[in-house]
């Protein structure tokens, strides 16, 4: 069983930004993301996910590593100022390339 | 006498201070403030199918005057007053113009215990109120110059939880009529207080959260968060009284016009004005205001209301 | 005039068409569906204790039979006229031999507010129904010679949440009595058509999300989607009149008939038949056979039982 | 005859020894037990507002010694005879000393359908059961000696969900009164006895789950989690009769000495002495002592009860 | 405090495969995994959570190399084909080996 | 764009545990911290989290190789022995250096 080399992008952001993310995934040549409900504490202070405007989410993305420094380029420059968000990525590996 | 919902607000702020486990799953606070939303649209609807739908229309359109008026009203005395940013000042003026529905379903119960008599339309008022606001916010952030992609705000703003919720229940009820909805009042009408009491109980553990960072933001935001709606207040007994509303609808609408959103402006707000940091607008909304109006606001703007009518007819 | 948890249906349904936010959370769906459940299984089991259980037994058996026939009947027509895989075939036809509890809870809502009779042990015949289809879907994507694991589909299907709250509601019902339910009346019976709105406005809004895998697979599903129901209700006219069933009764098993699964079996689908395509059978059930059935097939089943009564009277 | 709520308890375990797929979320679980703590409280509040409080206090000290002394008999029973470690005898001696809300839920329940009177302070004394056992446990745990955070052990137990939904609600029903609560009635004290089905039904699925380590723990622990309630039972008899109360009164102050919390104590023994295994106490509460006392205990204490009386008469 | 090196194999699919995946991770030698509820999308399309039938789940196994390679090869023969399923392995530090 | 080698600190442990934990990592000079919940299988049984006690959370902290490395040591001193709770360590690339 041959497996190769792809990058995991995960972003944590505010919840809000769901809808708009995902769409920008799309466009950014992402084939697939996967979400998780989060809550957590950063800069931007505690969101612990009591109340909806407060919830994170957890956004993984597996991807090459050109889509994925490309999307991690356009969310720093969309959104790092504004929202609170972490992003990083790590090397995993994958049995079926062509799906990502 | 205080209401007991009143109380349960009581208990979630305390709880909320002194660091209590209690914490509600956010599925019961959706599902409580859907179950709200639907009754109070429901309410409202039946009543709209009684009257025709044009003589409201003059009631409508001063609403929506107000909502503007009270946002415009609102943004410089941030801006050049507080000294806030232009985003976070349009935001914040945004809230205030805008309405919250907790607020105003907790009016609606004080002046039922008290079987106080109210116009049926103030729902529709309701939604009325929410909207304008979320776009004079928009246009005082931006300019009317930069493009804003108003389509996505207008998603955002009329296909928000809020507006579909009580819209579809105003539609409901206008459609179904008091005795169709016979079925289904046991759930939306006799568990109302119930169910606004679970509500409450949250919001107190929410306000309690907001204390924190108010500290913050120093007291400016505070003075802002309780006279902001006194101000609003009088303006919204004044139109009130105005439009010929019952001593009941004038206290609703000085109520509507006092309370600051915290649910669609918001989430309209983080899309279309995401510089504004929405830790200040919810923790005055939220720390201040709502606290504020439930517990010593509503009883104001009522006797306000009552004044007002006794002063016009004497 | 249309009943108002139709109502809830289609603004479920408008909302998930605009792209609105509203969502309900997957908790809340469950409870709601869990009271459902409790409270058919409950109301049936009151009924069933009247009478004695061997007079039941020929329409357990009658339905059962229904339930190998259709599914029998739905596979040919899918596999040869649709010309689809052996496995999505099988699939789709349990899902149209088994039975939508939601659907039944419209329907006996529908007669319920019509103040129509109908026989009480109708819920048991719901659990009759949902198992037979299920074994022969199974059994027609495999054949008999290849091993399935029987023992684990029968776990899967009759341990699964809906029959186990049905059936244990009927146990309860009928070791309680009336008298015995009197306490929990409030939750399962006063609350019923409540909660029945706010899950049917969800249904409206998943119903919303399945018409956009619809159009993938074209107008054959969408046919077979409003045909197979209309033939099956057909058949369920037929039987409930052979059965000397009341004129509502016949309505309500024409339903059942006329129903999809969209629970069991796709769960059960899910874990035997993997090579089914489950978009399929889903986007059929709930896209085009729900709808239907609550908008338009009820009422129309209902007609048919009324004529088939007055037909045989006459 | 068996009340309906504890076939929904029979329901549950005998889906969970069966591996149902049969789930409830756990936002579902969280709400019901949360409308059930606040009725229990508010129920017991507006009685308060009744007497005056000092003719209480007597009844809540001796209650409060009572809680001390059972979990001081439990210790030397299960170090010694039982040979658990110290810390696990102190831990599930804690858990034997306070009590279950969910058991008291269903004694009232028990004596309600049977129209059998008790005093209304009962949930006070609940309250008053809770704490002192966690400290006594802490104590046997750790000894005086070693520097215990005795700070945040007392956040821990004192502001515990189920401690601030009971003592909020005692407060709110206490301030409010029996016609304040009027407009939440429908919520809180109509739908109890539903959603106290909907609890036990979960307690029967947690039980099932629990059976399974209970195998590894052997009978000692079984038998511990049948014999200390029965002992515990008869030193709430005696004491109930002592302090004067009714029939009632004296089988519900059984119940709650027989009865073992699976709240509060576990997660305060999960932060303070978190040596103890939790799985040890958690099987025999909710493995052997809740089904016991359910489904015979009350039944057997109640006799205890009404026996005591007679004898004292007679 | 000495670190050693094992596998992280995460496995997203639907919901639905539970019961039966954990049954084969059992059987599979995995000493453990954690499962957290997920939505997402992929090559079949959107799922959700909306809806019971939509939702994907998230497992992770801590394990050496060897039953990481057993695990992932035992699901691209019995899943791959039929369901929803995407799967990836990173290298980790564990602080006890002899758990996993 | 510049990225940077960061430690990912993950921590699967009892829900019970959270309010404790979270003022630890603050105290341990965690800049941030992100949970999601999750229910799993290990040494001490299965964790289902149908019920309040039996819940587990999964806990991710991006931080420096030495932060990660106290935190580590502390949770294995204070927390392995008497609760459900493993914990590994992987490498990410972060861009913002300057955040953990
Ligand atoms: N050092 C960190 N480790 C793990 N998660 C973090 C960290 N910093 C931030 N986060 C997560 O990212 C969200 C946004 O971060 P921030 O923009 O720094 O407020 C927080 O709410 C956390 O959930
Ligand atoms: N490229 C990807 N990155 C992250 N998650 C993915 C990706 N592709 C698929 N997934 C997840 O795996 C699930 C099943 O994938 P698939 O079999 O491709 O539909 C999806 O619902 C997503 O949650
Ligand atoms: N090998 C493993 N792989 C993934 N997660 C694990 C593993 N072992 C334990 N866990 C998780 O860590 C929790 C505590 O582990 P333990 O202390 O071994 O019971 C479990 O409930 C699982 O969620
Ligand atoms: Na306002
Ligand atoms: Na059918
Ligand atoms: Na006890």
């Amino acid at each position: 069983m041959h497996s190769h080399t792809r990058k995991l992008l995960t972003v944590i952001t505010e919840a809000a930004l769901e809808g708009t993310l995902v769409r920008d995934l799309d466009r950014l040549n992402a084939h697939g993301y996967t979400i998780t409900d989060a809550r957590g504490k950063g800069n931007r202070g505690v969101r612990d996910a009591g109340w909806e405007a407060s919830g994170n989410i957890r956004v993984e993305v597996v991807c090459d590593a050109e889509t994925a420094t490309a999307i991690a380029a356009y969310l720093r420059e969309h959104y790092y100022d504004d929202y609170a968000m972490i992003l990083f990525m790590s090397d995993i590996a994958v049995l079926r390339p062509e799906k990502f | 006498m205080i209401d007991p919902i009143i109380l349960f607000f009581l208990l979630g702020a305390v709880a909320g201070l002194l660091r209590s486990e209690l914490r509600l799953p956010a599925a019961v606070y959706e599902f409580v403030s859907i179950v709200l939303l639907l009754a109070i649209g429901l309410k409202g609807g039946v009543e709209l199918a009684k009257q025709p739908f044009l003589s409201l229309l003059p009631h409508m359109l001063v609403v929506i005057a107000m909502g503007f008026v009270l946002t415009l009203v609102a943004f410089p005395v941030l801006r050049y007053l507080g000294r806030f940013k232009r985003a976070d000042a349009a935001s914040i003026a945004a809230h205030y113009g805008s309405v919250s529905v907790g607020t105003f379903a907790v009016v609606v119960a004080y002046l039922g215990s008290r079987q106080i008599a109210f116009e049926e339309h103030m729902p529709l008022l309701l939604v009325m109120l929410e909207v304008p606001a979320i776009l004079v916010g928009i246009v005082l952030a931006r300019g009317l110059s930069r493009e804003t992609r108003w389509k996505s705000v207008a998603h955002e703003v009329f296909l928000g939880k809020g507006i579909v919720l009580l819209l579809g229940g105003l539609l409901i009820g206008w459609a179904a009529g008091p005795e169709g909805l016979k079925p289904i009042e046991p759930l939306f009408f006799d568990l109302f207080k119930g169910f606004l009491a679970v509500f409450l109980l949250e919001m107190g553990l929410i306000t309690a959260k907001q204390l924190g960072s108010l500290r913050l933001y120093g007291p400016f935001l505070i003075g802002f968060g309780i006279v902001m709606p006194l101000f609003s207040a009088l303006v919204g007994v004044g139109l009130g009284w105005a439009m010929g509303l019952s001593v009941g609808g004038t206290a609703i609408l000085a109520t509507l016009a006092a309370s600051a959103s915290y649910i669609a402006v918001p989430a309209a707000m983080r899309i279309s004005v995401p510089e504004a940091n929405p830790t200040l607008s919810l923790s005055a909304a939220l720390g201040i205001t709502f606290p504020f109006n439930v517990l010593l606001g509503i009883p104001i703007y009522y006797a306000l209301a009552e004044w007002a009518h006794t002063f016009a007819r004497g």
